[in-house]
């Protein structure tokens, strides 16, 4: 019954993949088409594998896990990084695409934030992050009290509340924050990053509960691409590093505390 | 002597706590041309509208041509009148509105064939045929294709009395059929009524406030008040030489109010 | 900034996902809409029961909860829907509830001269609803109706938050892949009004060709 | 994925702190829908025909428009142009023009349901505009208004889980955020429905009140 | 001989493109009972909405007790009337209606008060007082403290009249006021009239359909129709011996309805 996932989706010729609408782990072109770093890997694993095409529908992060349980969605790859909490609801895959924590703030970084610990610190500031996202976590963590940690739905929105002056700090992975300042070619910007403290984190495909087959044969794939070399040919142009993907692996980041 | 077409035997009705109609018993043989009048709020409608089972009484017997009308015969038993029971007596009776309450989404010969058509099973062609020659009756032929709304209340009304023919009632109820209408729309309806009365033998029940016609067109007359006849009687009778106090009073205030007798 | 014609193009594709959705709603609506307006009338308790259930949930609770329930719950207790699927049905249901007090509104708004003339004429109980009390009350109903629609046609902008790829989603995606909010907004904002103009211009001549006749001029 | 009440119990006052920000939302909302729609419904009545049409337009076009995309309109394109609110502030106001559009048709009913006969009898005991209004056409068009208000207040109670979408923690908000924490969407979404219904029951006997109080006026 | 309390000027005034009136002209004396009668859509309403200041007229003039109605003189012009101007003349004119317009959220004795206190400041207690003399005149005091929706329509009639009455006005108008009551209820009615009629001065314009009242009532009868004065002259002329074939064929009529002359 294992391989009957993989069969599965052969015969029904695409994979459904649920993606967060956030460049630059994914990008959707002019014409609809969807791209980024996560999809890519994803669709060329996917053709490995005998399964043709993904059909990528963009999801909030919330919504990921619990679609992803709901058998809404047969894999999510969208810069869902690994932590031991997910590593207990869903399978992830080895390590996929690596980045550090940043955080973006007004020019001069006025309040001079280094750490979410910083955050915490001022009485007054309040710092953005997506919902069920990792950074809320992290700033939740390190003390940020609920009514600081300001959920929002996606980077635009956070890049906006952060120039209306809403929230002091807007928290995302690295390379997501370089995209949006780059979109927003607004000079009254600046990127804190990596934050002091908050560790490098990697996501990988995620499965479902009980598709560990399917995620075993993604695995093996996945290690031919990363050898190859083309690995790092799909996910350079977008800024990853594929070195550091290759440097740890699932078992690391699942059993960190 | 025939047997009474209506025989109305101890009926009860009240409104809540309010009693409209108190053990009244009365009769009506076929043929008859019968016109009940009396103060308003009297119950001269309620007794209409009992007839047509648009009302339930709360005691009493109603028998319509020799058969119960809010009841039935099971295997010997009496039981309340189910809906099939009520639908097969219907067949019998016919009734006019005061406000015509024509179907204003059809047409006049819709409102006329509409009936027959569902509930007899007449083909259309054959309705039609039918509901024409009651129109041209009416003096409406004309307008047979006109909706409601484009008719004066005189012609609706026509159109009416029309449409509860075209169903062949034996009995015909007509409650204030021309109390709606403007003095100068009445004569049209009045007139259909004069030819209706003299060109078929349906039993006739008329409710009105125009004592002239009353007692032109009426066989007996029933006086009612307060749910009881008070007095009844030939027209001559009735209207010339009233025996009862309250019907002196009544007729009295009427001529005052400035209607003819 | 070329791409603006293509970004266009997807919020178009939006549009179209909206409008889908808010057809098939409405056809869903209106099903449901007649059956408990009218389940409300019937003589039966358990009939008149089960449609009050019906109109009381849906109206009472929140369309989102609706939605999200019928995207992430009802998948547990074993019937997955799409993305579609679920926001068809989300939307009908809970528009069908405040129809279904339509129906029954202009069912009750129709005199009882009206129903009185159906006995005195003999005609059965369905057969009086069918050829006088629904015609009249059709009518009456129409233009609440065609507020409903436009209603749903709003409520359908919800569906974006179970990523279903509608005009508001479309909206969020291009503002995320451009950096601009104005624009796409504003464009959405527009073609919603349009729709709305459209629903309500539809209903009003569909009315106007129905009410022909009703208040001619007395002659 | 089964029922865990253990989990109901500690998400518990997490979703309170979201109720009553909910029920803040949906007052305030409330107070400002009832004055913009006065204002709509007092604007449409001037004899400026410049005035009352565009008025009567852009209540139009708010009408036909998703309060959702109207939210994200007021949060993040006004900014722009120097109006800056606070996420609360910006959804009481979304809730308040959005609703006041329809209040305003409720108030402009309740007035035109006076009949004509009362005005002309003002007219005939020689009481001016001033004495007619306040002492004969508020005093009868005022008391039916009364539940259609209330029924719009409850409806917009019921939309206020569009506030999440501008980072107010409503109860939606709150429960979103809960169910991401903890990867379980059907105990507070279901929680949520749960409210959401209770409050409206509660409101429909008090609408059904608020009608037998006020909706008729015999005549 | 006094001067005209009303003279109307050739007045003109069309609905649309429905020309109601066309250059009517006529003139009411001081003390004056006038009937205006004619069939319907005759635009006999209209002229009463037209003093009262209800309608605008298109073109004329009117004059009231000697000043222009609708038209006001400032440094010798004449100019349209403003709302202050009309607001002084309504207080020499009141008005009953054909459907009583009561304000139905106020009780019997503010109905009638309402309009003294606002617009003439008087003292509430004053007011009352006045206001129970001409409740008692019209037989309601004992419902002083009812609400209108607690009252049959002839008892709602005469408060409508205590209510016009309460203002004093020179000229009084009544549209109808017996047409929407019950038979029994009109005379009601047309008691208090009759008493109205004797014991005040008051100039007083009828519109009715009781022939026999607008008889022995009025010292002048007016029969219009199309919006113009086709006969005019003594009841008794009128009615017994109307010249016009107009008026005959209408009379005919209403009689022929069961209404007595
Ligand atoms: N559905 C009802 N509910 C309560 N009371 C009613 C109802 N129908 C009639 N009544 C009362 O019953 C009494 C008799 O009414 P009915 O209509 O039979 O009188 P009527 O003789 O026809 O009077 P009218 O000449 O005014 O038509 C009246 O007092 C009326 O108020
Ligand atoms: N507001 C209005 N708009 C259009 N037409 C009107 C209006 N008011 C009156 N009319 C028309 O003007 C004509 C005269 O109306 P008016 O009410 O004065 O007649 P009337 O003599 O009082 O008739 P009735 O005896 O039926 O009361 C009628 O044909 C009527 O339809
Ligand atoms: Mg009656
Ligand atoms: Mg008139």
């Amino acid at each position: 019954a294992d391989d009957s996932k993989l069969e599965e989706l052969k015969a029904q010729g695409f994979a459904r993949v649920a993606i967060a609408n956030e460049p630059p782990y994914t990008a959707v072109a002019a014409d609809g088409k969807v791209s980024g770093a996560a999809p890519d890997v994803a669709r060329e694993i996917f053709k490995r594998l005998g399964v043709n095409d993904i059909v990528a529908s963009i999801s909030e992060y919330g919504a990921m896990i619990p679609g992803l349980q709901a058998g809404r969605f047969d894999v999510v790859t969208a810069g869902l990084f690994m932590k031991p909490e997910r590593c207990a609801a869903v399978v992830y895959s080895e390590p996929v695409l690596c980045d550090a924590e940043a955080m973006l703030v007004k020019k001069g970084n006025p309040k001079g934030f280094k750490s979410y610990e910083d955050v915490a610190k001022d009485a007054t500031a309040t710092i953005g992050a997506p919902g069920g996202g990792t950074e809320e976590k992290l700033a939740l963590t390190a003390g940020v009290p609920r009514d600081r940690v300001i959920v929002v739905p996606d980077g635009q929105s956070g890049l906006k509340m952060l120039q209306d002056g809403r929230i002091d700090a807007y928290s995302l992975p690295v390379l997501s924050i370089n995209d949006l300042v780059k979109k927003a070619n607004d000079p009254n910007l600046e990127v804190v990053a990596p934050v002091v403290g908050a560790p490098v984190y990697c996501d990988g495909a995620a499965f479902k509960k009980g598709d560990e087959a399917l995620r075993d044969a993604y695995d093996v794939e996945l290690a031919k691409l990363k050898e190859s070399g083309e690995f790092a040919k799909i996910i350079e142009p977008y800024g990853f590093s594929a070195a550091a993907a290759m440097s740890t692996s699932r078992d690391k980041l699942c059993s960190a505390k | 002597m025939s047997a009474p077409i209506i025989k109305i035997d101890g009926i009860s009705k009240s409104f809540g706590t309010f009693k409209v109609l108190d053990g009244l018993s009365m009769q009506v043989m076929p043929r008859e041309k019968l016109a009940l009048i009396g103060p308003s709020g009297s119950g001269k409608t309620t007794i209409l509208r009992i007839l047509m089972t648009l009302e339930r009484i709360d005691s009493g017997h109603i028998q319509i041509d020799g058969e119960q009308l809010y009841h039935m015969e099971r295997n010997g038993q009496l039981l309340p009148a189910d809906e099939r029971h009520l639908a097969r007596m219907r067949q019998k009776i016919g009734m006019v509105f005061q406000l015509f309450n024509l179907f204003p989404h059809k047409s006049v010969i819709d409102n006329v064939t509409l009936a027959p058509i569902l509930t007899k099973g007449i083909p259309r062609a054959a309705a039609e045929k039918r509901a024409m020659e009651l129109l041209d009756m009416v003096g409406m032929a004309d307008k047979a294709k006109a909706m409601p709304a484009q008719l004066s209340g005189g012609q609706k009304q026509r159109v009416a009395i029309a449409r509860a023919l075209a169903l062949q009632p034996r009995i015909m109820l007509f409650d204030e059929v021309t109390s709606a209408l403007d003095p100068e729309l009445v004569e049209e309806v009045l007139n259909v009524l004069w030819r209706l009365c003299s060109e078929t033998d349906m039993t006739m029940l008329l409710v009105t406030h125009e004592m002239g016609f009353a007692h032109d067109f009426a066989d007996r007359v029933l006086f009612f008040d307060r749910g009881k006849i008070v007095e009844e009687g030939k027209p001559d009778e009735i209207f010339r030489n009233p025996k009862q106090e309250r019907t002196q009073g009544f007729l009295k205030k009427i001529i005052a109010a400035g209607h003819r007798v | 900034m070329t791409q603006w014609s293509g970004y266009f193009g997807l919020i178009m594709q939006g549009a179209l996902v909206t409008i889908e959705l808010t057809l098939m709603g409405s056809v869903l609506a209106l099903i449901m809409a007649f059956l408990a307006g009218l389940g409300r009338l019937s003589r039966f308790f358990a009939i008149r029961a089960l449609a009050t259930a019906y109109i009381e949930f849906f109206r009472g609770t929140s369309i989102f909860v609706q939605l999200f329930w019928a995207y992430f719950v009802l998948p547990f207790i074993g019937i997955s829907l799409t993305p579609l699927q679920a926001g068809v049905l989300a939307l009908g249901l809970n528009v069908g509830a405040y129809a279904a007090e339509v129906v029954r509104g202009a069912i009750q708004s129709i005199g009882r001269e009206q129903y009185e003339a159906c006995t005195a004429l003999n005609l059965g109980r369905w057969q009086g609803m069918r050829h006088v009390i629904l015609p009249q009350a059709l009518l009456v109903m129409l233009p609440t109706f065609g507020n409903n629609a436009i209603e749903l046609l709003k409520a359908t902008a919800v569906v974006s938050l179970i990523s279903l790829a509608d005009l508001t989603f479309q909206a969020q995606v291009v503002r995320s892949q451009t950096g601009n909010t104005l624009v796409p907004f504003t464009t959405i904002l527009i073609i919603y009004f349009v729709l709305a103009l459209i629903i309500s211009w539809g209903v009003r001549s569909l009315e106007r060709r129905m009410a022909r006749g009703l208040d001619g001029v007395r002659v | 994925m089964e029922w865990d009440w253990n989990f109901v119990w500690e998400i518990m006052p997490t979703l309170i702190q979201g109720v009553k920000i909910t029920i803040l939302a949906t007052l305030l909302g409330s107070v400002l829908a009832a004055i913009v729609g006065l204002a709509i419904a007092l604007a449409r009545r001037s004899p400026n025909k410049g005035l009352s049409r565009t008025v009567g337009f852009l209540a139009e076009f708010i009408r036909g428009t998703p309060l959702l995309v109207q939210l994200y309109f007021i949060f993040y394109v006004l900014p722009d142009i120097g109006i800056l609110l606070p996420p609360l502030v910006a959804g009481v106001i979304g809730l308040g023009l959005h609703y006041g559009t329809y209040t305003a048709e409720v108030y402009r009913a309740g007035i035109e349901n006076v009949p004509r006969g009362q005005w002309e009898a003002a007219k005939a005991c020689n009481l001016n505009a001033r004495q007619t209004w306040t002492h004969i056409i508020m005093p009868q068009a005022i008391p039916p208004m009364i539940p259609a208000l209330a029924n719009y207040f409850i409806a917009m109670f019921k939309e206020t889980p569009l506030l999440s979408a501008i980072t107010v923690l409503e109860l939606m908000n709150q429960a979103k955020s809960v169910a991401n924490t903890y990867y379980r969407y059907v105990e507070p979404m279901t929680l949520v429905g749960a409210f959401f219904l209770v409050i409206s029951l509660f409101s429909v006997v008090l609408l059904r009140w608020l009608e037998r109080r006020y909706g008729k006026i015999e005549r």
